[in-house]
């Protein structure tokens, strides 16, 4: 059964400034049941135009191929925002803006996509993990990183990404065991958006919901709303919470629906129905929770008008300086791949160390 | 060994200068040929079932098996779950029920996760069986750099492959070879890695030839004759040493081109016989270096031709580091002008 | 909650040659339930008579490092009477004997723990595909298989054992997913012996039962008790009926305790309470089997004494003719590694194919 | 390259006369120098943390980590479920939390269902991150034959791991190498595939050196000088060369033995200095041959030391076949005899 919204408190630490929004809207939100709802729709907003923007720059040929995360901000905000900012968020190449909402510029996000090593950033700056390609490979990555914090003192939660098809993989399973088995401080956050590539959720795997795997590792599983960002919160704090204080990991499934290609050289038309497609974006998050904001009178039209031009514009901006960041240069192929590197380096064809035969 | 007739002399400009359309039999691109081999072994054979991910509605991300599942269903071409290990295990145990199953995995990297499966399994049943089961598995790996894809879309595993007792490796360079060695590889009774040069899907257009009668293993081939130097080559590479034996040509130089093909077994005597004329040799592939193919081909000449030799064994191969961001590949992968320096090198 | 013995026709055709046993015992039974409990508890004889004499030889540097399984008779027996002839048998280390069940000469099986490839044989001979060692790795074969007889139209089902260590390994659940999204007709059947080498099953899952994890896989889970053959029988009896009426895989947990050691070079002293094993040697199964065929009248105590002294001592000659077996020639290194080996074999140092230089 | 003062000429009986009791410091088997190894670093830095399979309450299967779980608690000395990918992809997250984990693999075979995680994650972990985050996990893997295991308990994996950028491959000998060049290997900061020559584990004894001070990388090692030919080997395959190495001075044949110790980075400095002078080469190890570390080895040669060469560069290796059951070991595994037979190949 799906998990609607839920009364939950929100730990999180993390400052205005963290989220990477400037502040705006007329009304201020006191919080309902802790969450600051505003915060929380900026940071949806920045989100979307992050994720438009990436689409566009990719149209233009000033970035490669491009998985477009367009309705899952929800789940990445609403995540974001109900842990600490000391806690790590595992990422799958879906979330590579994730890091963005703590601090990461647009700009060296996008870099990724546009093959460039300079995207690559330090984990701890963001307490992000760096986006993972192989499925579910992250997965045991969040494990071994949350039992060395708790190892080390520290009272720190682990959130890993991961998809419906990344569950299939044995990582995913192993992972999860592991997790439960040395009770670590885990939140496994499953954004199941029915799709893996062109594979449909009924042919990933042959239950409803993936909620159902956690009774299987003795650990606590709900299924919520992807698409009700206090539903999300509601349910990832409380397994964060539940993680922190020592009673183990928690299998959180988002329920959606992957509305756009699964990346921009992909055609969905070739294996789903566009009809079906439009049901779901008519539910898109970020509409549906401005249409509350506005009922309760935390905002108005042109706040929320307001909020996407803006958001829009330091997008765009960002567009223009990844145009401004200099190419990688042909040493940096060899650099950092070990910090005590053979005297031959760059290797190859390289004679290097090697002294010339008499 | 007895082995596929060399598809014959065959330099760049022929590889490239056919241009026709999508599909006609009588100019194809690689990722057709692959298709039309197997779309011809599917029909010649029920045993013959595919697997992988994607590649079924879509026909996989190169639509390598495009419309394969709409005309042999989904009972023949499967789509599974992601899973590399899972499916390729399941492969195995689809050769114990007497399938010959074609795995597609997705990209090199992707294989990874099926690496146990491969070593422990497909590799050693046939033995752990007495010969009483036979394993005509074929597992297709689309591989190598140059299309300007996310990391780990571009590795280039195959000597860990030749390295593994008990399986066959081999890579076409070309859409004819392509669709020979592919349908020799589906009715080979023996575990076969096909390792499908990405790069080269679409980049070049060749025929395909009449039904090969498939036998014994494929050898090497001389793409390009020469007589100063040899450079032994294969799969994406061939392409970069025909163009720099044309430079090379231009410069008085006579480079031959042999395209190995086969990786494992390596076809020792095809290599031999042509340093042993040359006197030279550079050896050149995108992997990286250390304990790559082309170490086992300067060991071979280190052993069996070391006194024909007048000049230095040189390799031009990928980095001993990752397979950079894309915005670096064109920097990281062996290009004509790096395989001229290194022939240079071998005739100081 | 644990389930004992439940009512279910047999479907098995195996003749009692196969399993290999002479007919003894002064009753008859024409079935409690269907079930043939003479025929099974000879075979469970059968299985004790070479686990001991297998020990016996390892003692006696006979044979090398050997895998007992003193104990887990009964879920071996049962689950071999439980299904057809046709239907094949997916084994680890710990199975080595049931092939013997179906027919291999037991120093055959023996063989290979001397390190003799003479015990190597052809899987289709007897349904048994050969003792698997890296954990978990065969569950997907048995999928594969199943997938495969089908699509040639046969109904046959796999049955592929796995122990509690096993089922933490990503190729078990890659396994379990890609049987129940395919539908296919296998019986995963988990010998929950709480011990993984020194490894306790609680340090293994954090779940009281591993039939809990069916539920994700949307497959039926059951746990019966391992050491009652009845409960065995009529759990994979009703596993291999659904998956043969094409209703998709299950998963039969059968509880027990590995009563020896990982293997002869083990010493379970280091890491387990010799308390606790004794308990569970009290509850071993033959001998409680027994007692219930001595109450129905079906056996007197000589039966039993006579068919115990018959087992063990074509057991010895089994031995006596290991010891004659001829060992295995060097050629035999490359034998049947390839259909088309290359011209150069035995390859390593040998330049056969190559011609010398000139 | 900077790297470990070598351990100094050594010949076999120097490495087994030696007879003393158990855990005598003076003089240890290799397992025994291992365990030490490993006490002594859990002891000197609270970052180092052991897990794997039935490490703690019995020691490993192998005893190699006998009594830690005991003195350093289970927090530090990790029993993990049987998955491999898991607590090798635990240990990719450890070192990103700061620890320095050092990961027993049960057995050479055990390693290959968690080889997409070293090699996709383990080895690109730091490059990804632009060196912010190091990794200096420690995968401590048993290998190679002549101990009667079962099957796949007898691989020899170590040139996959040369083959895939990122990792450092070292694998000592002796018990007094596998004591400083496994301090050594917790200490550096990169990834280090630690491969343990089971076979030694307790036929050879030695003592422990005192405490060193590791810096740069292993280099190779002179365990015994000659002047007629190098024969190159590491690991397991090194008593077997010295014996060779006596049996051909008895036949006035001087053989100088190279012990390599790091596999990857190749110390191409020293085998073709010692080639150059003696000017014929052997190279042995029980891995199968084809591209295998004999090949790059002989590779190396090729390319920069062919003219002086008086010979063909003669590869002693495992065959292209998986490893054989038990009663065939000793035919499979090299041993003095073929070295010996090589060797007047080599000089021929
Ligand atoms: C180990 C591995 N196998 C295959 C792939 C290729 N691949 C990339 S994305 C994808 C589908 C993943 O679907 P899901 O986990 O649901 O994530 P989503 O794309 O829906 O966000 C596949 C199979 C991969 N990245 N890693
Ligand atoms: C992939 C793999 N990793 C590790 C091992 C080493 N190993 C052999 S038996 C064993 C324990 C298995 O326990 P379980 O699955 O419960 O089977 P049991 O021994 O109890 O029958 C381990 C870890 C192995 N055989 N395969
Ligand atoms: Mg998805
Ligand atoms: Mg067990």
């Amino acid at each position: 059964a799906m998990i609607g919204s839920a009364g939950v408190e929100s730990d999180s630490q993390a400052s205005p400034e963290a989220a990477g929004t400037r502040s705006g809207g007329t009304g201020t939100d006191q919080g309902e049941r802790g969450v600051d709802r505003l915060r929380l729709w900026k940071m949806m907003v920045q989100l979307r135009a992050y994720d438009e923007r990436a689409t566009l720059l990719q149209r233009q040929g000033r970035i490669g191929a491009y998985p477009t995360f367009w309705g899952e901000e929800a789940i990445q905000a609403a995540t974001a925002l109900a842990v600490r900012d000391a806690d790590w968020l595992f990422l799958s190449y879906r979330q590579n803006a994730v890091p963005v909402l703590r601090g990461l510029a647009p700009e060296q996000a996008w870099a990724y996509f546009r093959g460039d090593p300079h995207s690559f950033f330090d984990p701890s700056q963001f307490r992000c993990a760096p986006q993972c390609v192989p499925l579910a490979t992250h997965l045991p990555h969040a494990v071994g990183w949350a039992v060395g914090r708790r190892l080390q003192g520290g009272d720190e939660v682990a959130v890993a990404f991961f998809g419906d098809g990344a569950s299939s993989e044995g990582d995913a399973h192993e992972a999860m065991n592991l997790a439960s088995v040395l009770r670590a401080p885990v939140v496994f956050l499953c954004t199941n958006n029915q799709w893996a590539i062109s594979t449909p959720f009924s042919r990933q795997a042959a239950v409803d919901h993936l909620s159902t795997r956690a009774a299987g590792y003795g650990m606590p599983g709900v299924t919520v709303d992807g698409y009700d960002p206090m539903a999300v919160f509601a349910a990832v704090a409380e397994a964060v919470d539940r993680a922190r204080k020592g009673r183990g990991p928690s299998l959180v499934e988002a329920w959606c629906y992957r509305i756009g290609p699964h990346a921009t050289a992909d055609d969905p038309s070739l294996y789903r129905d566009e009809a079906e497609v439009a049901l779901w974006r008519q539910r898109e998050p970020i509409g549906r929770f401005e249409q509350h904001l506005l009922d309760d009178g935390l905002l108005d039209t042109q706040d929320i008008t307001e909020a996407h031009e803006r958001a829009a514009s330091a997008m765009r901006a960002a567009g223009h300086r990844l145009d401004g960041m200099p190419p990688p240069t042909g040493e940096e192929m060899t650099a950092n791949v070990l910090a005590v590197p053979p005297a031959s380096w760059p290797g190859s064809s390289a004679p290097a160390s090697v002294t010339a035969e008499p | 060994m007895a082995g596929i007739v060399c598809s014959g002399i065959r330099d760049r400009r022929a590889m490239t200068t056919v241009v026709a359309e999508k599909g006609d039999a009588e100019s194809v691109t690689l990722v057709q040929a692959v298709d039309a081999a197997l779309e011809a072994e599917l029909a010649a054979d029920p045993r013959v079932v595919l697997l992988g991910e994607d590649i079924g509605r879509i026909g996989g991300v190169f639509r390598a098996t495009a419309g394969l599942q709409v005309r042999f269903g989904e009972d023949r071409v499967i789509d599974t779950p992601a899973c590399e290990a899972g499916f390729v295990g399941a492969a195995v145990g689809m050769c114990l029920a007497g399938l010959r199953p074609v795995v597609e995995l997705q990209f090199d990297s992707f294989s990874y996760p099926a690496f146990e499966q491969i070593v422990c399994h497909l590799a050693r049943y046939r033995w752990r069986t007495a010969g009483a089961t036979e394993m005509p598995a074929v597992l297709r790996i689309p591989y190598g750099g140059g299309t300007h894809a996310p990391e780990l879309h571009s590795d280039s595993p195959e000597a860990l492959f030749c390295h593994v007792p008990g399986l066959v490796v081999v890579t076409p360079s070309s859409p004819s070879d392509a669709y020979s060695m592919l349908r020799w590889a589906v009715r080979h009774p023996d575990p076969v890695i096909f390792m499908e040069p990405k790069r080269l899907y679409r980049s070049t257009r060749g025929t395909l030839p009449a039904d090969p009668e498939p036998e014994g293993l494929p050898r090497a081939c001389v793409v390009r004759p020469g007589k100063d130097v040899t450079i032994v080559s294969y799969g994406p590479s061939v392409p970069t040493c025909l163009e720099a034996a044309h430079v090379l040509a231009g410069r008085g130089t006579s480079a031959e081109v042999l395209d190995l093909r086969a990786l494992w077994p390596l076809d020792e005597e095809a290599i031999l016989t042509s340093v042993r004329r040359t006197r030279r040799c550079v050896v050149v592939h995108e992997a990286p270096r250390s304990c790559g193919v082309g170490a086992e081909v300067a060991a071979v000449i280190a052993q069996h031709a070391v006194f024909s030799l007048d000049g230095p064994v040189v390799r031009v191969a990928g980095l001993d580091a990752p397979f950079p961001m894309f915005m670096l590949e064109s920097r990281y992968l062996p290009d004509p002008e790096r395989v001229v320096v290194a022939v240079e090198e071998a005739l100081r």
